[in-house]
């Protein structure tokens, strides 16, 4: 029940783009296709659980232990990096078809407050390894989910005439904004 | 209404106007000057085999196949080429064709003239193809494919069903309804001919229940013909379209891009039918057919046999002159017919009607935006998407199109009938057709 | 413009080193010098909140004890000059609309609530928030009432809160973190 | 491009939120209302100008392979500094930004700026680029912030202005994508007729 | 001499007009007009007009000033949202309140995205939501129903059936013992309770329903599943525990759900475009509304569900394409 | 001092000495060769990835050169006209190589069917677009070669180069224009010709693309080119040619010695940018017979000729370097 708990809550309640406010870069950024959506989602979903591994096992192995509690965000964002870095030399020499799907979007999860945010979120929430690991998987569907919805909405919108003001930009943040508000529905789920 | 047969996807139901369904077809006088563009067929155009200043009769070639899918054409008239050059065709271009000056009507020697009906069929299947090829046969539906053509299926298909086509749908035409009722017996055979040639022991004659006399008609003269049946249909536009009335008929389904003989069916139109009969029965080459001539405002509407070459003015006339109010003149029916620049184009193979619009019903209704009441896919024969078709074509997004199956699109009209917001849907698709088709073709290049 | 340094192993490895090296000099250099401040602030908020809760005292003892739900909270007994003048209790409740709720509630000596202030809250702004005593006077009605006699529950629920206008579960959570409080420190008082 | 461009340009022509659409979340997350929307501004300068001018400092020590690691060491260094000094010092306003302190961390125009701009010009330069970065930044921070609050709760700076029923929805996660898309677009209306 | 048009084919156009639908679904609005006003009466029509005529005010200005583009206010697009706005507000709301939801439901969730048949979200409904999350309190106290004739004397305000009973098991109590506080089926069909303006009477909406379905403005498929799909989750949801939960008639009766199945979610702009789509549309739309009544924090959730549902029509309409001609070859050739 | 900070330095520069390590030897491990240059050279170009090169955008065409410049130790035929001499000249040093020089073109619009020159004659009521209406029928004016009108050029160009001219009904050509050849590709009755921009911006050419004997061309259009050869007999540097009744002028031939304008008869050879003539030349038709036709400026500002002006003659377009 407790797992239940942390999915739904990280899916729909507090979702990480629509309620949190993590992740927004990437989230009006690469959505203008749902492929592209796709794509970083699954990129996002990979490397969000891969540092929420690491980063946990960092904090109560070496951080807490020695008092360095302070360090906290160097390390992280140092482990998120050469993290990612090192996916990405991997999967363009192991599986170029998988870095042809997934790669090109690497370099951008490294500034994606998303995967640091929830790093720390998983520390400040006292989570133990296996409850942070199904937060940042719950977290990162979350993500699929509102960036997949979205591209939808601006493939649309693409074939539409948006009125020159508000194309772009300024009619995603609105779309997320009606999105965001239908989202609250879920308030009080768990 | 009975339980007719009918098209599963689709369709619409249009006003039926059939103003000049009683008015029996009455034949043109032989025009002073014979205008006859090279084009007259879906495909090449032909090549003349005649020089200016030539005599011709009528009935006699004047210009030869241009290629495969290409029909040869007959002098309508007899006289003299006046001139090869550029001619006004039905689209306002100006495009190579002959002009012929009247003098008589002298036919060709081997044309038989008689109205005597010839009802035994004394050829091989061989011989039929090679006189509906030699006399220029072309679909009379408005198509205009050479009909030889569908009567020689590629290798390892085969036909098993003819499906003479008299549905008639648009509205307003009652070409195909005359020639049905005065004709009848020469359509039977014209079928006869047709299953013959394609060696097939079934045919089938589907004609729509708006018009009762024809099929009553057409029944008792199939009665003693165990292999030819008339299906009578609901009427539904587009029921006309080859896929549309297989489907009625035989409930079969032509896949995407592919012909009707895919299925095992041939669709011949009754015009089409009878000129075949004409060419085989009479040695007739096809120079002349049924064309109305109609419209809210004509004072007469009639059915004319007209010569190929005669202007559609000389028929408009015939109809006691167009009336004061037309704003726009069309070539064929109102759903597929094609907007004429004046009535100085003359008559073609392909020419099915003439409807002179009155000037309040010629104007299209302001394009308003859409609200994906998504009515145009409803209606859509061939269940396609035209809101979306159209969308992407206008934005030029034509990979998009082509993945929609754009080249579906028979161009039926429906979507952009039934639109609500009034949105020239069929225009932007055909603009979609054209630059898909363009695409592709460049590929396989 | 001078000459970039080199990509090869040595220097990539060595650079980062120092660059890491020297951060963590800096950043452990800062660490120990504001170390103190921020204890005494984190102090200093607490005794603000006490203050708040609580009358006049000049001495503080905090004690750590259990509370029904198996949790624990944690007691402040307040004296002044050697005599008790109350206990400041610092409960939660978990039935918020947007999750924990922190409050530091005062007793009296015989149970009464002195006041109480909302340490942390996630409550929906504008609703569930107005418990804090910025935003209404929700919270004044609890001053004063001893929860032996005054029902710590919504009016809807049978109670006798007034709870506030739209937000029926924040009120509720609030009720329930005073009920708690009170629950442990009537546990503990006699101990 | 002398000195006074290289300032203004972050307030207006660079605006990095509203123009470069940079730094998202800090933006939505934290301007619930003015004083938070300044504070975030602020501590994103601070640790904007500091990483350009030590970026810029080491610029041509580093190798470039390790350029990335390094700038991020760097900007996270500074980053836990802020943190600690607004823990000592502004417990308060640190309480409120919560998680998007240390996210400045991930705030694509830190990075952006040290290694698109610190990392090819001198110090002096770079300083100056921070500096109107940041307040650019700061500057769209406490708008949204004063939007927001002031159609959320009728007040700016924590000063009530407006009495009575005001729309909740802006305080909230959809009030900040909102009110944020209708700037841009003021933003860009205006850009374009002056 | 006349000068003749030269277009593409068709050179005919049916009597279908956008016009023509718009002033089709205000019609069918009529009766929960009349029942509403019956009900509440003078602040039913003060509602209504604020909201219609705002709306028509909004949608000119915006057109006129801003987009600069063609003006198309009557085309009644404005006045149905601006309808269909009243509809899902209580009648006591503050009328800047419902002017500021016109605003955001035309100038926002409308001519933002450029106009009719733009928008990816339900204009009126994101109106709704804005305004329930902005004045949390104003927009779920509703005034009880008294008929014309006392009218004008205090409004007593009092919550709607679901919210009464989410109240009431919050303190524990049953089921059937709330229900028998509350005022019976036949009451809910007439209007006999508490609610927006709009979705009192179950039998007017129906009827509104049955209009607009006899007139082709609609499709059977959007209704029918959303109904269905609430009726059989409460229904399971009821047989497991009669105490707990509510009786799916019940759940269809009340809560706006039928306002929001005849007249919200078939808005064709924002639904899917074929069969299947509308199919799954439904259902999403009657899960989610279960879901978030049962367990969320709001006791009616349609306006949520439909503007979810909405966000994903895009990606319905992607999955479900219509049949193509041709993927059926029909009888098999018997050689 | 604390050992806290001796502690942090050993765990940060621990854990940055590790992970640059580590990064070493995986980059070294798994390395995949990408030659610089294709960076330097996508650098270079314009990236508006317009795909006018015929590449699908400019780090293909990037590609391309660099792999056409290993291989073949040249770049020919790879031009990247968006950017021009420019640009390529810049790609060759970046290579290593020489870049031929190409003289810069130009879009040029070769019909002057304006609404007084070749009046309606029908209606026409549908999609605004060349593409559908060319397939439907010949134009409103009669004309089945001349400008629809539609603007499919306009929709074609991503430079902002090419408007509709609300007075004449036809597109003008700016000084934006990169002679990208998209507007050629548009235009489905092959109106629009990339041409020589000309010394001085100077050019001259035939401004119809009518086949059609001289008169069913007049009765359509009175500046179409009726094929009279009068220009083919005067020009003294072979440049003209006609085919099927329609002039052509040669612009590598052209010597803009000006005679063909002055003896066409329908003034369908149009004159750019050339300084104003003495009113002597005027030829009747180029100024009497009809009224002063608009004058063509560089900018898309049409300012027609008044009569108190009689030196600006007929299609003159304002010099931009003067």
């Amino acid at each position: 029940m407790e797992y239940f708990v942390i999915i739904i809550s990280a899916i729909f309640v507090s979702n990480i783009v629509l309620a949190q406010f993590l992740g927004i870069c990437p989230f009006i950024g690469v959505s203008g296709k749902l492929s592209t959506a796709i794509g970083m989602g699954g990129a996002v979903m990979f490397v969000m659980t891969l540092a929420t591994m690491v980063t946990w096992v960092l904090q109560y192995y070496v951080l807490n232990p020695f008092g360095l509690g302070f360090m906290q965000t160097i390390v992280f964002i140092l482990i998120i990096a050469a993290l990612v870095q090192m996916v990405e030399i991997i999967l363009k020499k192991v599986s170029p078809a998988l870095y042809q799907a997934l790669g090109v979007f690497l370099p951008l999860i490294t500034t994606n407050c998303a995967v640091l945010g929830v790093a720390i979120l998983v520390i400040q929430k006292d989570f133990n390894l296996l409850e942070g690991v199904v937060f940042a998987i719950s977290t990162a569907i979350g993500f699929t989910l509102a960036i997949a919805l979205f591209s939808g909405i601006r493939e649309h919108l693409d074939l539409m005439e948006v009125p020159k003001g508000m194309r772009g930009v300024p009619i995603a943040l609105i779309v997320a904004g009606i999105l965001a508000l239908a989202f609250m529905g879920f308030t009080g789920l768990v | 209404m009975g339980v007719f047969k009918t098209f599963v996807l689709g369709g619409i139901h249009p006003e039926e106007n059939k103003l000049s369904s009683n008015a029996p077809i009455e034949i043109v006088p032989v025009p002073g000057q014979a205008i006859i563009p090279l084009g007259q067929n879906l495909g090449a155009p032909a090549k003349p085999v005649v020089k200016k200043g030539d005599k011709v009769k009528t009935g006699q070639l004047i210009a030869e196949a241009g290629g495969f899918i290409s029909a040869n054409i007959h002098s309508p008239v007899s006289g003299t080429v006046l001139k090869i050059d550029n001619v006004v065709d039905m689209t306002g271009f100006r495009r190579p064709g002959l002009v012929i000056k009247t003098d008589g009507d002298e036919w060709d020697e081997n044309i038989d003239r008689s109205d005597e009906l010839v009802t035994e069929i004394n050829y091989t299947s061989q011989e039929i193809i090679e006189k509906i090829k030699q006399a220029g046969l072309v679909g009379m539906g408005g198509a205009t494919f050479p009909t030889y053509v569908k009567l020689m299926p590629p290798p390892g298909k085969k036909a098993e069903y003819v499906i003479i086509n008299g549905v008639e749908c648009e509205p307003y035409l009652t070409g195909d309804h005359r020639l049905m009722l005065e004709k009848g017996p020469e359509i039977v055979v014209g079928a006869k001919i047709l299953m013959k040639a394609l060696k097939v022991d079934k045919a089938i004659i589907g004609i729509e229940s708006n018009k009762q006399d024809a099929i009553n008609l057409m029944t008792e003269l199939t009665n003693k013909e165990e292999d030819i049946t008339v299906i009578p249909l609901t009427v539904k536009y587009p029921q006309g379209g080859e896929k549309q009335l297989i489907k009625a008929t035989v409930n079969r389904e032509v896949p995407s891009g592919k012909l009707p003989i895919e299925v095992g069916c041939v669709v011949q139109n009754v015009g089409t039918a009878f000129a075949v009969y004409e060419a085989v029965q009479k040695n007739k080459p096809l120079f002349e057919r049924v064309v109305t001539v109609t419209g809210k405002s004509v004072k007469k509407p009639s059915n004319f046999l007209a010569r190929i070459g005669t202007p559609i003015s000389k028929l408009v006339e015939i109809a006691e002159g167009m009336p004061e109010d037309t704003g726009k003149v069309i070539g064929g029916g109102p759903m597929m017919g094609k907007a004429l620049p004046s009535l100085e184009v003359p008559v073609v193979k392909g020419s099915s009607g003439v409807l002179l619009m009155r000037d309040k019903e010629s104007h299209r209704k302001p394009e308003s935006a859409c609200i994906r009441c998504s009515k145009c896919t409803i209606v859509c024969p061939m269940g396609l998407e035209p809101f979306l078709l159209a969308r992407v074509s206008k934005l030029g997004r034509y990979d998009l199109a082509g993945n929609e199956k754009i080249m579906d699109c028979i161009e039926c009209g429906s979507c952009q009938y039934t639109c609500p917001a009034n949105i020239p849907l069929l225009d932007y698709l055909r603009l979609g057709k054209n630059k898909v088709g363009n695409i592709m073709r460049n590929r396989k290049k | 413009m001078a000459s970039k340094t080199e990509s090869n192993f040595k220097n990539m490895v060595l650079t980062l080193f120092l660059v890491t090296g020297i951060a963590a000099l800096a950043l452990g250099g800062v660490y120990s010098l504001t170390k103190e401040p921020i204890a005494i602030a984190r102090q200093k908020k607490l005794e603000a909140a006490i203050k708040a809760v609580l009358p006049d005292f000049d001495t503080i003892v905090k004690k750590k004890v259990p509370d029904p739900d198996g949790d624990s909270l944690i007691l402040y007994n307040a004296e002044k000059g050697g005599s008790p003048t109350g206990v400041a209790v610092k409960t939660y409740s978990n039935k918020g609309f947007g999750g924990t709720i922190d409050i530091m509630v005062g007793f009296t000596e015989d149970g009464t609530i002195t006041n109480t202030t909302v340490l942390s809250q996630k409550e929906t702004p504008g609703l569930g928030d107005k418990m804090k005593k910025s935003k209404s006077n929700f919270s004044e009605q609890f001053i004063g009432k001893d929860p032996a006699n005054f029902k710590l529950k919504v009016k809807k629920d049978g109670g006798d809160v007034d709870a506030i206008t739209a937000a029926t579960i924040s009120s509720r959570a609030f009720c329930d973190a005073l009920q708690r409080a009170y629950d442990t420190y009537k546990e503990n008082q006699d101990k | 491009m002398n000195q006074l461009q290289n300032f203004t340009k972050g307030f207006v022509k660079e605006n990095p939120v509203f123009v470069l659409v940079l730094g998202m979340c800090p933006t939505l997350g934290v301007t619930s209302t003015a004083i938070n929307g300044l504070g975030m501004g602020l501590a994103t300068t601070f640790v904007l100008v500091m990483s350009n001018i030590v970026v810029s400092i080491v610029r041509n020590v580093i190798p470039d392979k390790v350029r990335i690691p390094a700038f991020i060491v760097i900007i996270a260094s500074f980053v836990t500094i802020v943190e600690l000094l607004m823990q000592a010092y502004t417990p308060a306003l640190f309480e409120s930004l919560g998680i998007f302190i240390p996210l400045i961390v991930v705030n694509c125009i830190v990075l952006g700026r040290a290694e698109a701009f610190a990392s090819k010009n001198p110090v002096g330069s770079s300083l100056i680029d921070g500096l109107g970065m940041g307040l650019g930044f700061a500057f769209a921070l406490t708008l949204l912030g004063s939007v927001r609050e002031l159609l959320g709760s009728g007040a700016i700076f924590g000063l009530n202005l407006i009495k009575g029923d005001l729309m909740l929805v802006f305080v909230l996660a959809p009030g900040a994508f909102i009110a944020l898309g209708y700037l841009i677009a003021i933003m860009n209306r205006l850009s374009k007729t002056s | 001499m006349t000068m003749f048009t030269i277009a593409g084919s068709p050179h005919i156009h049916g009597d279908n007009s956008t016009k023509k639908i718009m002033y089709g679904v205000v019609i069918a609005m009529i009766p929960a007009m009349l029942v509403s006003i019956y009900y509440f009466g003078f602040n039913a029509v003060r509602v209504l007009l604020l909201a219609t005529v705002s709306s028509l005010f909004f949608e000119w200005v915006i057109q006129k000033y801003l987009i600069k583009g063609p003006l198309t206010i009557t085309d009644g697009s404005a006045l149905v949202t601006g309808v269909l706005l009243a509809f899902n507000v209580p009648t006591n709301l503050p009328g800047w309140m419902v002017v500021i939801g016109a605003l955001v439901a035309i100038g926002m969730a409308k001519m933002s995205f450029g106009g009719l048949g733009k928008n990816v979200f339900n204009p009126a409904l994101v109106a709704r939501v804005f305004l329930l999350i902005s004045f949390p309190v104003q927009m779920t106290s509703w005034p009880k129903p008294i008929s014309i004739t006392k009218s004008f004397v205090d409004v007593i305000t009092g919550p709607t059936p679901l919210g009464f009973i989410k109240e009431g098991l919050g303190t524990g109590k049953t089921v059937s013992q709330l229900q028998a506080e509350l005022p019976g089926y036949f009451d809910y069909l007439i209007g006999r309770m508490g609610g927006s303006m709009g979705e009192v009477s179950a039998a007017a909406l129906i009827l509104g329903g049955i209009y607009m379905l006899w007139h082709k403005i609609i499709t059977w498929e959007i209704p029918v599943s959303i109904l269905v799909t609430v009726f059989t989750f409460s229904g399971i949801m009821w047989l497991i525990n009669p105490k707990m939960y509510v009786d799916p008639v019940f759940e269809l009766l009340t809560g706006g759900l039928l306002l929001g199945a005849f007249f919200m979610a078939t808005d064709m702009v924002t639904s899917p475009m074929t069969r299947g789509g509308q199919l799954l549309f439904g259902f999403g739309i009657g899960l989610i509304t279960i879901l978030i009544r049962i367990w969320g924090a709001f006791p009616e959730g349609v306006s949520f569900a439909i503007l979810l549902m909405n966000a994903a029509v895009p990606l319905i309409n992607r999955g479900f394409k219509p049949r193509r001609f041709g993927t059926n070859p029909g009888v098999v050739m018997n050689n | 001092m604390d050992n806290i900070i001796i502690i942090a330095i050993i765990a940060l520069g621990g854990l940055g000495l590790i992970s640059a390590v580590i990064l070493y030897f995986i980059a070294s491990k798994f390395k995949v060769f990408e030659d610089p240059k294709i960076d330097e050279v996508e650098e270079a170009l314009p990236s508006a990835n317009c795909g006018a090169c015929s590449f699908p955008g400019c780090r293909s065409f990037a590609e391309a050169t660099v792999k056409s410049a290993k291989e073949n130790k040249n770049i020919e035929g790879l031009f990247c006209p968006v950017g021009g001499n420019d640009v390529m000249q810049k790609v060759g040093e970046l290579l290593g190589l020489d870049v031929e020089v190409q003289d810069p073109m130009i879009a040029v619009i070769k019909c002057n069917g304006t609404f007084n020159n070749s009046p309606a004659k029908i209606k026409y009521e549908g999609a605004s677009s060349c593409a559908f209406a060319h397939a439907l029928f010949t134009g409103e004016g009669g004309c089945q070669y001349g400008c629809l009108g539609h603007g499919d050029c306009v929709d074609a160009c991503d430079f902002d180069a090419i408007h509709m001219s609300p007075e004449t009904g036809l597109p003008v050509v700016n000084d934006k224009c990169t002679a990208c050849g998209a507007c050629v590709e548009a235009c489905p009755r092959d109106i629009i010709e990339l041409r020589k921009k000309g010394p001085k911006y100077r050019r001259i050419f035939v401004s119809c693309v009518n086949k059609e004997k001289g008169g069913p061309a007049k009765k359509n259009c009175s500046v179409a080119c009726i094929g009279c050869g009068k220009c083919e007999k005067v020009c003294n540097f072979d440049a003209i040619t006609i085919t099927s009744f329609l002039a052509y002028i040669d612009f590598k031939k052209c010597t803009l010695c000006r005679k063909c304008v002055e003896v066409c008869p329908t003034d369908a050879i149009w004159e750019v940018n050339f300084k104003p003539r003495k009113p002597k030349p005027l030829t009747p038709e180029g100024s009497v017979a009809r009224k002063p036709a608009p004058v063509r400026k560089n900018d898309d500002l049409l300012v027609t000729a008044t009569e108190e002006k009689p030196e600006i003659i007929s299609k003159t377009e304002d010099n931009p370097n003067a």
